[in-house]
């Protein structure tokens, strides 16, 4: 079904997405003591990318500058059926998230694609660690979801998270949600590149996932690929804030208001944690990921039985 | 006459023991041919007096065979092969004769288990026969040269015979034509092995004839 | 069914035409190639007619052997399998003609295309036969015919070495569908399928037969190990349609098998869910972890059979717990990725094809760049690659969306169960986890063999295969595309074929929850419209956005490091090195390494290579122990005269005192 | 008309004997084969009166074997001329690689008719004596075919088949004195006539009769080659020529196998079916097992092929013992697994010719060398092992549609596993020889004149009978199948 009311959090997003990013750099610098960069960083890197030439590798084909494309389309695409807290999205159907899940995939595959398009052995090397971490990272955002879906039997985010409110914390299912709500949150860090599963802000290539990906982006390229690293973080982000924050007052500005806050609670949490953790050695991440498949598990089996 | 005809037939027996025990080749021959001889007797004895020409011929025919045209062949191949006058037991002969007794123990036992109402037939019949056929396997089995083979398969055949005599005398076709067979095939066994010796291999020791195999 | 049978003569026409006309390999090439594309378009007109009206049609003749009768008959869930078997046949008989004029001896061309045709026309009688022993001649008819096919490259040891294996496995699964049809008949004493009927208490070992038996065909593990060994070994053309079509009979007998064993338990669905979780993972690590580009998509073929029996296992629990949606959409699920696998699968190897005609091998780590000097190929593999990993907006991504919905159906109808639970995880984490490593294993492939530089100079002069090849791959990857954009209509025309498993107590509900799986399809569709939108829109703004600005070619960024060589790359076996590492469990690489030595290093050696883990450590050492032991009995024949005459002696003995002592 | 079935191949072999001349001599061969199936088919058309007051005589079963034996001999005796042509021009000097060094053709000739001519008296003989007799002629006109080549092998083969099989058949000649004996106790007119016996088979004293079969059972098994008394069968099929072998496989072993059933048929009719069928199956399933253990891994074709008919006696053997519908099955099999083996064995003859080994592992790659030899090995290889679309399938498929609906699990699992590893391991012996790469030499003329031409008579023969089994799977005329259900009848295996 289609809500209008949806064109708002779709807008919300479009607009806000850069500032998570900008918020997580200044808990960081924060915790470093340091002053940090302008709120608006990450919107003037875009403006500035939008406005360069390009320059390109002679090994690379159209798959290298189709990757960003499709994979910022796949985000805008995904950002249809998402709602944010207890607000409607613009589309939802029986099924929506899964659509979603596959979304994130399919922007997986190209960007893989485009690195891999390079013959660069780091491009390779970030991007089969990539493929390999996401790969593990699936069953946990698919199970925890399939949680939510038990739980509230409904099959739509829409339907779904509306009826997880404080009822459903209090009729004694909250240890289920807390469970399926860290799965999510280390889907969350892993997806959108974050220690403790990676590090944005490395510079040794070698131990770069996302960043060496796209060492070869430049201009509109690069600047499609950081507004869909943005959206993936809001899209992600919004589902885990949708089941931590049950705020169903009805009123779409109270639930769109009680939304975004939590999202920038949420990313200040990342901050914190990105401050506060060292990054896993590459071994240990399989177990991480494959730790958090089990938590959906657990919350799984809670609901259902 | 049936005591008579059990005196054969222990003698039979006998002869079957000796061909188990004996270790020279002329002896062997021998004794099978003793064997034909009694098996011969058997009719004449069973029917005894009322016995009619053919049977008479039929006997005789038999008897010329067994004990006197068959041991003629068999020595006439020892003696075109001069293969050395020794039986070459696989089975010792002690042993050989040990295996005999027990034989005859499962010759009995099978014997009592086929019971025949027969009147004026001798209980020694059946397990003399069969003792005889499982001589005659033993033989084959247990001796290591071609013409004991071959003895070893006339004395199954004498022991068939005193089947064949006792009970089916009055089936006409049947005895006539195990006599013809037993011609032909001593004369094809024959043939083959003296050709076999003389021609391919110089010794009839059978491991000779042991090349094909899996 | 007119038109099904006169596409069946035409078919089989040509096939021995074509071997009349052996000497003139181009005229009989050119006959085969007609009559198979003809022949398969009347098929599959015939077939889609009766798929839009439902009513299943039979026509029956007199055959003269014990129990048989030659009954033909289409129905919707045959017909479900015409559909790709005609489509995936006649793309395949175009590219053959040509694939085949360079690689294949001129003098078994006619030979090879009647095997080809007898193939198609044989799996098309498969789906018809309506009578137990029809079906089984046919069927082994059919394992014959791409037996030979297999064959065709018989120089090489390997290839022989696959068929034997390939010969060995389809002919003892065989064996085990004699007794099932056996069985099945055994009350009414006749093998037409419209006798048959299961008394309850067989129903079980009848399920059993049905599942090894078609489940050696279709690929289930652990009875697949002749797929992984057949297909790289056929010609390409061959192996989509083997790998393609070929191998869903084994599923069309398993669901015409339930047909008649009526009112399924639970353990069926449960045992269909867990084979369909083995296969689905193991397969698709398996096939991640292979260097022969046609062995890995082999693999990958195992791992979708796979998906197809977690979508049947869920229609199956749904039937026995009585949950219509779960039912319906779990059943329609498999069904519709049997079309999708048949259509993406026999791109895909078309795709393998094409490269090793280019490339001259399929060795992935001799491969790469070859999207500059194949770009349709290229194109079209990275399609069928996408469409492979259940993306959207291609076909793939209805089949396992209809098979999740079918899960999650039934656990949101809050049947307080711990196995719901098991079902949810053993299904979505399952088809999750599959997702994922699919995406691994196919940017893989599609990495290492069409972007970077060329690793090996037969890579570095690939050229661009001919229009024929090049049209049936195109044909192939528009299909894809177009199922996917008109998915609202799958579940409406499989709907029928899906309910004839379903008991008729139980049809109404499951159709009519059938019928509304086709919302979240069209919401599919729109949401791939929509993306295909916005990506064209994005493509746009970018191609404004560099209007006229500057735009430099240069070198890789190499990190500072000058002039890396295209051996440099990440290999394929690298790039998925990590993954097999973690499951080196099931996974394991037999690696021959001699490292270079001494002050001054002649070479050094590298070589790996990943053998079945079940050809490995099953059926090796059962065959292997089988041998063993008959090498053992030998003895038994050695030569000895006087042995032989102790057997007849003790035979006799022992028979006596036995029987009458 | 039944005299001439038998004086026919005799007086041919006779004059074959006398005649000095070659030709002639060949064309006798044909002629007479050709006379022996033109007389066989008139005797299908309208059976013939009973000779000898009911001793010859032909039932539907005689019928059957009958046909089955002048068809393989006619089609056969075609390729036998092309043999004796080829083999008279070799040079003489004996020597174990080229094997061919002949016993002068006549004596061949002759004891090809002889062996015709007992196989025939075998099948139409209605009383025990003549046919043991005629069993007993069987083995002494073959021994000398055995013997074609004459080097150690051969003779070594011979002899063993000669003190075996004669071993054998006096265990048989005992059985009948046994039979005589059971009749005795009933106080019967005594000639062991089959039809008297089984008229008054009721009144025949049961345990005599039991030891009677027990004695038959294991006498003609052995000749017909029923594990474990199989063991001189190898020997003789490697080393006979091929068209011996053919013959041996082909017929005689069915002839044996009617010998048995003759007394099956016996037993059932005196109401002691169960135990010569209990025994048959036991015989049946140990034949099989038996020969899958040797078919696996067999480095010599021809014993390959010996060990695959031990196979198939076995599920001869078995069907009957299951009776019912496997009854059929089983007589169909016979007719069946007799075409089969005499094309696969003319193959094997071919490809012994042109390699001069008996060796799989050296002689490779058939189909390049000898094309159609190649064809018809792989389709042998499927008839044998009973794939669609050959009649062996059907027939195989009809005694297991027995086993089934008798509900014997375990003589099924044991029949399939059987059949599977023989599957297996035939297969595995068999497509190297068909598509291996042919050793240096071979490969090296094969490149310089391409693959060798190959006689009309050394592959048309073989074709035809490959047709035959061929149609037969996919069409079995009424006729036929009313025969075989008489017979099966007959033999009391219905």
């Amino acid at each position: 079904m289609v809500a209008p009311s949806g064109l708002i959090s779709l807008a919300l997003a479009l607009a806000l997405a850069p500032m998570m990013p900008s918020i997580i750099n200044r808990t960081k610098a924060l915790f470093a003591g340091r002053h940090g960069q302008p709120w608006l960083q990450p919107y003037r890197e875009l403006w500035k990318l939008l406005h360069k030439g390009a320059v390109y590798s002679h090994t690379t084909t159209p798959v290298f500058f189709t990757g960003p494309i499709v994979g910022c389309a796949a985000m805008l695409v995904g950002l249809l059926f998402v709602p944010l807290a207890g607000t409607h999205p613009l589309i939802s159907f029986p099924g929506d998230f899964l659509l979603v899940a596959y979304l994130l995939g399919l922007a997986r595959f190209f960007t893989v694609s485009a690195a891999l398009d390079t013959g660069s052995s780091f491009e390779g090397m970030g991007a089969s660690r990539e493929v390999f971490f996401s790969a593990l990272a699936e069953p946990a955002l698919l199970l925890a979801l399939a949680t939510l879906a038990a739980l509230s039997g409904q099959l739509s985010l829409a339907d779904i998270f509306a009826r997880i409110d404080a009822g459903v914390l209090a009729s004694g299912a909250g240890p289920a949600l807390l469970l399926a709500a860290a799965a999510m949150m280390v889907v969350f860090l892993a997806e959108n590149a974050r220690i403790p599963v990676d590090d944005p802000n490395t510079h040794l290539e070698l131990t770069m996932i996302h960043e060496v990906m796209v060492l070869d982006h430049s201009g509109p390229d690069l600047a499609a690929i950081q507004y869909a690293a943005c959206l993936k973080m809001w899209i992600l982000g919004s589902l885990l804030v949708s089941v931590l924050l049950p705020v169903r007052s009805g009123w779409l500005l109270a639930d769109l208001g009680a939304g975004i806050l939590g999202l920038g609670l949420l990313a200040v949490a990342t901050g914190v944690v990105e401050s506060v953790m060292a990054r896993l050695r590459l071994v240990r991440v399989p177990q991480f990921l494959i730790a958090a498949s089990i938590l959906s598990i657990v919350a799984l089996v809670l609901v259902v039985r | 006459m049936s005591n008579w005809l059990d005196a054969v037939l222990v003698l039979l027996m006998l002869t079957s023991l000796w061909l188990l025990g004996s270790s020279r080749l002329q002896a062997c021959i021998r004794a099978v041919a003793l064997q034909g001889a009694l098996l011969g007797l058997i009719p004449l004895l069973s029917k005894w007096p009322d016995i009619s020409l053919r049977l008479g011929a039929v006997a005789v025919v038999s008897m010329v065979i067994k004990a006197v045209v068959l041991p003629a062949l068999l020595r006439r191949a020892v003696r075109e092969v001069n293969v050395r006058n020794e039986v070459e037991p696989l089975v010792g002969f002690t042993t050989s004769l040990l295996l005999g007794i027990a034989l005859w123990g499962i010759a009995t036992h099978i014997a009592g288990r086929l019971p025949v109402d027969v009147p004026g037939l001798s209980p020694l019949l059946v397990p003399v026969a069969i003792f005889t056929v499982l001589c005659g396997f033993l033989l084959i089995v247990s001796r290591n040269t071609a013409v004991m083979q071959v003895i070893g398969y006339l004395g199954l055949e004498n022991g068939i015979y005193v089947f064949g005599w006792a009970f089916a005398i009055e089936e006409p076709l049947l005895v006539e034509m195990g006599v013809l067979l037993d011609v032909f095939v001593a004369v094809f066994v024959m043939g083959i092995t003296i050709h076999h010796l003389s021609r391919e291999f110089d010794s009839i020791e059978t491991d000779e004839l042991a090349s094909l195999k899996d | 069914m007119g038109l099904f049978g006169v596409g069946l003569m035409v078919l089989i026409g040509g096939g021995f035409l074509s071997l009349g006309l052996s000497k003139t390999p181009k005229t009989a090439a050119a006959v085969a190639c007609f009559t198979a594309v003809g022949g398969s378009l009347l098929v599959l007109v015939g077939g889609l007619a009766v798929l839009c009206s439902g009513s299943p049609v039979e026509v029956r003749f007199a055959w003269h052997v014990p129990f048989g009768s030659c009954s033909f008959g289409l129905d919707p869930l045959s017909c479900v399998f015409v559909l790709p078997i005609a489509a995936v046949v006649a793309v395949a008989a175009v590219y053959g003609r040509e694939y085949l004029e360079h690689s294949c001896r001129p003098s078994m061309i006619g030979v090879s295309w009647f095997f080809f045709n007898l193939l198609a026309a044989t799996m098309l009688l498969v789906v018809a036969a309506r009578n137990g022993l029809l079906f089984l001649v046919c069927w082994e008819a059919m394992s014959l015919a791409s037996f030979f096919l297999v064959m065709s490259d018989y120089e090489r040891e390997e290839v022989r070495r696959a068929g034997w294996i390939y010969l060995a496995a389809t002919h003892l699964g065989t064996s085990l569908l004699l007794v099932l049809f056996l069985l099945l008949g055994r009350k009414s004493g006749s093998l037409d399928f419209d006798q048959f009927s299961s008394e309850p208490a067989l129903a079980g070992t009848l399920f059993v037969l049905a599942l090894v038996g078609f489940g050696t065909k279709a690929g289930f593990i652990p009875v697949h190990v002749w797929l992984p060994e057949a297909h790289p070994a056929a010609p390409s053309h061959v192996s989509a349609v083997m790998s393609g079509v070929m191998i869903k009979t084994g599923i069309y007998g398993l669901l015409r098998t339930l047909t008649f064993l009526g009112q399924p338990p639970a353990w069926w669905g449960w045992t269909l869910v867990g084979i369909g979780a083995a296969s689905g993972i193991l397969g698709i690590l398996f096939a991640l972890s292979q260097r022969d580009l046609k062995r890995l998509l082999a693999y990958s073929s195992v791992e979708n059979i796979g998906i197809i029996a977690l979508g049947l296992g869920t229609g199956l629990l749904g039937i026995t717990h009585r949950v219509p949606a779960m039912a319906a959409l779990g059943l329609l699920g498999a069904l519709v990725h049997v079309l999708n696998h048949a259509l993406f699968k026999g791109l895909l190897f078309l795709g393998a094809g094409a490269v090793q005609h280019g490339a001259a091998t399929r060795e992935l780590d001799r491969l790469g760049g070859l999207l500059k000097r194949m770009p349709v190929t290229g194109a079209t593999f990275l399609v069928g690659a996408c469409a492979v990993c259940g993306l959207p907006p291609l076909n793939g991504f209805l089949s396992e969306l209809l098979i999740y919905l079918g899960v999650l159906a039934g656990v949101a109808e809050q049947r307080a169960a711990v196995s719901w639970a098991m079902l949810c995880v053993l299904v979505i984490g399952t088809l999750a986890l599959v997702g994922g490593f699919a995406a691994v294993c196919f940017t893989k492939a599609f990495g290492a063999v069409f972007l970077g530089e060329p690793r090996s100079d037969a890579s570095r002069h690939a050229h661009e295969v001919g229009p024929a090849m090049r049209y049936s791959l195109v044909t192939l990857a528009a299909a894809c595309v177009l199922v996917a954009l008109s998915a609202p209509l799958w579940p409406l025309v499989f709907r029928s074929a899906a309910l004839t498993i379903v008991p008729a107590t139980f049809r109404a509900e499951t159709a009519a929850a059938a019928g509304r799986a086709t919302v979240p399809l069209a919401a599919a569709a729109a949401a791939f419209l929509a993306f295909l939108a916005a990506s064209g829109v994005l493509a746009a703004v970018r191609k404004r956005l560099l209007a006229g600005r500057r735009i430099d070619r240069g070198p890789t960024w190499d990190c500072g490091y000058a002039a890396p060589t295209a051996r440099m790359q990440y290999t394929a076996s690298s790039y998925t090195g990590p993954l097999v590492v973690l499951f080196r469990m099931f996974v394991r690489p037999r690696v021959d390494l001699r490292p270079p030595e001494g002050l001054f290093p002649i070479r050094g050696r590298y070589a790996s290579q990943v053998p079945d883990l079940f050809r490995e450590y099953f059926f090796g050492p059962v065959f292997a122990g089988i041998a063993w032991v008959a090498s053992r009995l030998r003895w038994l024949q050695q030569g000895r005269i006087q042995l032989y005459v102790l057997y007849i002696a003790l035979t006799v003995l022992v028979l006596l005192v036995w029987k009458l002592g | 008309m039944l005299w001439l079935l038998i004086a026919v191949p005799a007086i041919a072999a006779l004059l074959a004997f006398a005649l000095p001349w070659n030709w002639p001599r060949r064309a006798l061969l044909v002629a007479s084969a050709g006379l022996h199936a033109g007389l066989s088919a008139a005797a299908l058309a309208s059976p013939p009166q009973p000779l000898l007051n009911g001793w010859i005589a032909l039932d539907a079963a005689s019928l059957l074997f009958l046909a089955i034996t002048s068809t393989v001999f006619l089609v056969t005796s075609f390729y036998a001329v092309g043999y004796l042509a080829r083999e008279g021009r070799r040079d003489p000097e004996p020597s174990e690689d080229i094997p061919f060094v002949n016993f002068p053709e006549a004596v061949f000739t002759g004891c090809l008719l002889l062996f015709l001519a007992a196989m025939t008296l075998v099948v139409v003989s209605h009383h025990w004596g003549l046919m043991w007799v005629a069993v007993e002629g069987t083995t002494l006109a073959s021994a000398p075919l055995i013997y074609f080549h004459r080097y150690p092998k051969s003779l070594e083969a011979t002899w063993k088949y000669l003190v075996i099989c004669s071993v054998g058949i006096a265990l048989a000649l005992l059985g009948n004195f046994f039979l005589a004996v059971a009749a005795k106790g009933a106080h019967l007119p005594l000639h062991l006539a089959i039809a008297d016996l089984e008229r008054h088979a009721g009144a025949l004293d049961p345990l005599w009769l039991q030891a009677a079969f027990l004695l038959l059972l294991v006498g003609y098994g052995t000749k017909m080659g029923l594990a474990p008394l199989h063991t001189w069968l190898p020997d003789a099929h490697s080393e006979a020529p091929s068209i011996v072998s053919a013959l041996l496989s082909g017929v005689l072993l069915n002839c044996a196998f009617l010998a048995i059933l003759r007394g099956h048929s016996l037993l059932v009719k005196a109401g002691l079916g169960k135990f010569s069928q209990d025994l048959l199956v036991l015989f049946g399933l140990v034949s099989m097992v038996v020969a899958a253990v040797f078919i696996i891994r067999q480095a010599d074709y021809k014993r390959l092929l010996a060990y695959s008919s031990i196979e198939h006696m076995g599920i001869l053997a078995l069907g009957v013992g299951i009776g019912g519908v496997a009854g059929f099955g089983s007589m169909l099999h016979a007719v069946n697994h007799s075409f089969t083996k005499a094309m696969l064995f003319l193959a094997a003859g071919n490809t012994l010719a042109f390699f001069h080994t008996k060796s799989t592992a050296e002689a490779r790659g058939t189909l390049r060398v000898l094309p159609v030899t190649g064809v018809l090995w792989i389709a042998g290889l499927l008839a044998i092992t009973g794939s669609p679309p050959f009649g062996t399938f059907l027939s195989e498929f009809t005694v297991l549609k027995g086993i089934v609906d008798g509900g014997h699990v375990l003589t099924g699992v044991c029949y399939l596993a059987a059949l599977g590893a023989v599957f297996v391991g035939m297969s595995a012996v068999v497509l190297p020889i068909v598509y291996g790469t042919p050793a240096a030499e071979q490969s090296a003329v094969t490149a310089s004149q391409g693959p060798a031409t190959e006689a009309w008579w050394s592959v048309a023969p073989p074709l035809v009978l490959g047709t035959g089994v061929l149609l037969l799977g996919l069409y079995l005329p009424a006729g036929l199948s009313d025969l075989l259900k008489q017979a099966a009848i007959a033999v009391g295996a219905q």
